[in-house]
């Protein structure tokens, strides 16, 4: 494991309720893959090991009025926006004090300015209605949704794209391009570029292969703004590494290759670092507990019509 | 101008058009999206005349994108808004699958609690009118049974302002069936040998029978467009065969409330339903598992289902006739029912 | 290998893998499309293990674009080709809802004469493992009654090479439903209570009675993975209720071919169908409506139907288990048609 | 009318041939809206005036094994790759010696290697898998799909162009841009641009302005044999007029608009031209006299399972 001298928030210029938020993120999704192994989760959940970076940098530059978007490696996106990991693991695992009873679990999060959904490509469409809904509503404010590269692959995606350009919506479209889909490589499931794709609508395109928060947020302050005032779409496109499986034990790419993918995680280790990181650790490791010797959620509305 | 206010003489597109712009005057939170709705084309039937002019920035024409708009339609719902959105014709419905059954009608419920979801998808649908396999389909079938979402059929005995406002009251998504062929029908106008009445409330079932003949031999239910051959069977069939029919015309077809119509079903030795949807899996067979069980002990057969064959549906008039339900299909159909 | 020669301890994952190396080793023109299918990953529930190894061009992992890999399944058949399609998780199929209904079933009439299409779209359905609301789901429903289009669903008790090869011959398309919790079952194995044989030879139905039992109070139709919760069912019935009970699993749920059963069916008095489905349109009662006409004169009260709650399925397995199908729900359902 | 010296065949790089095939297309169409008019037509049916150049331009750089994705819009194309005025009339009109027993119409013509669809965007999907089976089977064949401007609005289309893009199929798609969807005109309808959209996906685009079909054939022939040959797909735009009706008498452009679309029609009007012109119209009247005699179909084979 290489370490330079330098410290954690130099290294990816973040505060330290950034690297706290990062931690906290890092350790959540670890404790999930060992409550996998444990035998205590069912279904299926995606961990976003080595992308906490992503919705940590958007945090300050995204405003309580927009609508977030995420899909379903999202528990990076509700932790940066909520800071709750005691109501998102109690959905994950079904237990009382779920935001949403247990019913949605992992991929199925609903809270205010907040929607996550298993379909890929499905959100995009919807984030249309939500941004025109914004731009007649709270001006300034954005629809943003989350989606991967491999999503891409979904034509909703694509009619969209075409709507928010013709009808200048305030849409965030922000690509998480960690270069694979479950177990496809971009270059068997992507063609051309997200780049090009976003031309091919006239929508702007910013490239981030930062980890660096600082200089990420300078970055996308500018075309954010303007994505805000145009109003008009925007896709920003963050090349990063998945680190972990797609979802459980289920990760089939050469060992070098998962090796080679870079983690901040690794890079520093300063003592700052290291504080933080155990109390981390340790904060998750107390609030599973609680939250596992809860009782099951009660899901008293089922009403469907 | 609502529609309770046109003359009865007013056809149905001319209602459904006064509807849509009671209902977007009525409420700042309404929008419609939908292929070619905007003036001066006024959308492919013609049912959107005027509405981009009145209120241009709620009703937005929109590229040839079902899915999306359908997906637009519940996101505007999902931020509190209301949306209704027009599939030109009926079978392209099929592009939004995913967005009406997955996220509009599943988000109602899947997030552990109850969201609104105001949003009405208008399906032009149908055929008799020449255009082929493509273009004439019942995708009715295809929803009954999706948790979350609301099936409706507008009819000449329907004002179509209280059957949207009920739609669009509900709270979870709808899908309004439009048979294309009551277009150009006068609202209300029919048959003088039939007398109109309205069963239940909410959701008004229309019933109509014939004027002094006693109690029916058979109820026939039809919605939409087949009401009127049903009309036309019931009095073939008076004339020709001395049987008596009654029609019931149900506004909401998913779920159906029994309830109301019980006094006049469960008083039915025989009961059809009539429908131009395909053999299979219909509305029709839903409706019947619904009174076999309900009316097991008063009926003297089973519930007969009359539909179109099981079959796509050819665009040459002639063959089209052949695979599509007519008043002579559910002639025979109530004959034999009625005659077992 | 072929499916029929492993050992009948195999399991079903291992028998539907056997079945496509078999296919495709068997038929130059067999393709198979899907995403995450080729090796080493060998598909989300590893079914396709080893195909792209055996026969790389013929067996390709895809994008994520349900559509437009059903439409080039379409394309190859109608090339002349046979393709097989795997939607990962079934609830996707509604992404593919257009190019199933609206094209390669049409397709097979709608240019007037019998176009050849032979293509079969796999879909992993069904709840009981905690994927939540989109991931869970039994869509079956939504495909009954599409004209060009057949129904099939694997079930432990049929060897899959034989209902592929089945599915492939018959020129039109087909969906072949899976129900997930069966992959890790073994094949052929059942509980010793009861004894297993066969109805019909072309679409196989297989029967399960009680061992000298004698004549059942009622047969139960249950198909896929709720053919082990109508055993369960029937043997507790046994037990506490002294009702005795046959299960009939048949592979092709549409068309439904009731003639191989009905000396079953005939000389049943109660007859339950059992599905996963959610309440509502479903193929149960499209099941019944085919055997209230059929058997109105034998049946002593309505088919019975026991399904899902008209509900999403939720993530969590206690909420789960309240909102789907359980062999308890089938005890009720059965025991409320023989004591009314 | 502005008329130039030029005579029809200097003016469009036409052989005769040619030029009897584009006046057997306006005539077959213009004698559709007639049958319209009088009543004798059901249904919709969407004519190719102004576009019928397109499929003549193709021909002869098509070949017997590639298959043709005919839309709506389509009876050009199935003109120009059949010659068979009768056969689709009686298809449009439901009569004896239909193509397709009248079953499928003027949207749904199935013939050897040519197939249309009425939904938009469907075909590029079905059309990939041919493709497919094409780069098995008969190298050097294309899978041919025509497509308006107006069915980039539909999701299965990038889908598609994905797919034959990573899958380097040999699939040409040939956009009649002729800037209208229906009513709506393409800027309401299409952000960004075709070219544009096919460069999202590493695919070569075409742009053809002309209608002079020798400088077409000549512009086509060399990426069209690169498509056959690499193979790989292609999209060949052509920026065209719709000089009638989407449908039937459903034209609400300003009459200023439809006036100033380019006709070639108009545009010569030499003796030999005069004489074809002539001639095609009375072959198509003579063939309408015929076919309209006939009884209707009688589809023996309906099965559909
Ligand atoms: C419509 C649809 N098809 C397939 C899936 C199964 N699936 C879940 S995540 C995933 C891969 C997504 O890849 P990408 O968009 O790159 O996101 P990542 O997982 O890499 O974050 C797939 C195929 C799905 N959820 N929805
Ligand atoms: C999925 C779908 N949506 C809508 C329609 C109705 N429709 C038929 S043609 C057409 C316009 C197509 O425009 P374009 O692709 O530009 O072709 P053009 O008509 O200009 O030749 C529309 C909206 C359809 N046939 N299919
Ligand atoms: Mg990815
Ligand atoms: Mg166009």
């Amino acid at each position: 494991m290489t370490r330079t001298a330098e410290t954690a928030t130099e290294l990816l210029g973040a505060e330290v309720a950034d690297l706290e938020l990062m931690l906290l993120i890092r350790h959540f999704e670890w404790n999930l893959l060992d409550l996998f192994a444990a035998g205590e989760l069912s279904g299926t959940t995606h961990t976003c090991l080595g992308q906490e970076h992503i919705p940590v940098a958007l945090r300050p530059l995204l405003r309580e009025q927009d609508f977030v978007f995420s899909n379903h490696r999202g528990h990076g996106h509700y932790l940066a926006r909520f800071g709750d990991p005691a109501g998102l693991l109690a959905e994950i695992t079904g237990r009382r004090g779920a935001v949403c009873e247990g019913v949605g679990g992992s991929q199925h999060v609903l809270r205010e300015g907040y929607l996550s959904t298993g379909i890929q490509g499905e959100s995009l469409p919807v984030a249309v209605g939500l941004a025109l809904h914004l731009s007649r509503t709270t001006p300034g404010a954005l629809a943003v949704a989350h989606i991967g590269d491999g999503t891409w692959g979904e034509g909703a995606v694509y009619e969209a794209l075409n709507l928010a350009a013709l009808w200048r919506l305030p849409l965030l479209v922000v690509v998480e391009n960690n270069g694979i889909a479950q177990s496809t490589p971009a270059k068997a499931h992507l063609a051309g570029s997200v780049a090009g794709r976003a031309a091919a609508f006239g929508i702007d395109h910013v490239l981030v292969t930062a980890t660096h928060l600082g200089r990420i947020r300078d970055t996308l302050g500018p075309p954010l703004d303007a994505a805000r005032s145009g109003p008009g779409p925007l896709v920003v496109e963050f090349m990063t590494d998945r680190l972990g499986p797609h979802s459980k034990g289920d990760d089939t790419r050469p060992p070098a290759e998962i090796a080679a993918a870079y983690d901040w995680y690794t890079a520093a280790a300063d003592d700052q670092f290291r504080a933080l990181d155990r109390r981390q650790r340790e904060t998750v490791a107390a609030i599973t507990r609680e939250v596992m010797s809860r009782p099951g959620t009660l899901w008293p509305d089922r009403s469907c019509r | 101008m609502a529609g309770s206010e046109l003359p009865v003489s007013a056809r149905v597109v001319e209602n459904l058009n006064a509807a849509l712009h009671a209902v977007l005057a009525a409420d700042e939170s309404v929008h419609l999206l939908g292929e070619d709705i905007a003036d001066p084309y006024g959308g492919a039937f013609k049912v959107t005349r005027g509405l981009s002019t009145a209120h241009p920035s709620r009703v937005r024409t929109t590229p040839i994108s079902e899915g999306a708009i359908v997906g637009a339609g519940a996101g505007l719902a999902l931020a509190g808004d209301k949306a209704i959105v027009e599939i030109m014709f009926g079978d392209f419905v099929a592009l939004a699958f995913d967005q009406i059954v997955n996220f509009a009608a599943k988000s109602v419920s899947m997030y552990g609690r109850r969201v609104p979801m105001h949003l009405v998808i208008r399906c032009p649908v149908g055929g008799g009118r020449g255009y082929g396999p493509t273009h004439s389909g019942s995708p009715h079938k295809h929803f009954v049974g999706v948790p979350g979402l609301s099936l409706f059929e507008t009819s000449a005995f329907h004002d179509n302002r209280a059957l949207l406002e009920r739609a669009l009251s509900l709270g979870h998504p709808a899908i309004l069936f439009e048979d294309k062929v009551l277009y150009s029908r006068r609202m209300f106008a029919h048959d003088a040998l039939f007398l109109r009445t309205t069963l239940g409330t909410d959701d008004p079932c229309a019933r109509l029978v014939i004027d002094g003949a006693g109690p029916p031999d058979c109820v026939i239910l039809a919605s939409g467009g087949v009401a009127d051959r049903a009309l036309a069977a019931a009095r073939s069939m008076l004339l020709t065969d001395e049987i008596v029919c009654e029609v019931l015309v149900p506004s909401r077809l998913y779920p159906l409330d029994l309830e109301p119509l019980l006094p006049v079903l469960g008083a039915a030795r025989h009961i059809c339903v009539a429908e131009e949807s395909t053999a299979g899996g219909t509305w029709g067979a839903e409706v019947a598992h619904l009174l076999h069980t309900a009316l097991w002990h008063s009926l003297a057969g089973p519930v007969r289902l009359a539909h179109s064959a099981d079959s796509i549906i050819p665009a040459a008039p002639h063959l089209e006739r052949e695979v599509l339900l007519q008043d002579t299909d559910i002639v025979q159909a109530v004959r034999e029912a009625t005659s077992a």
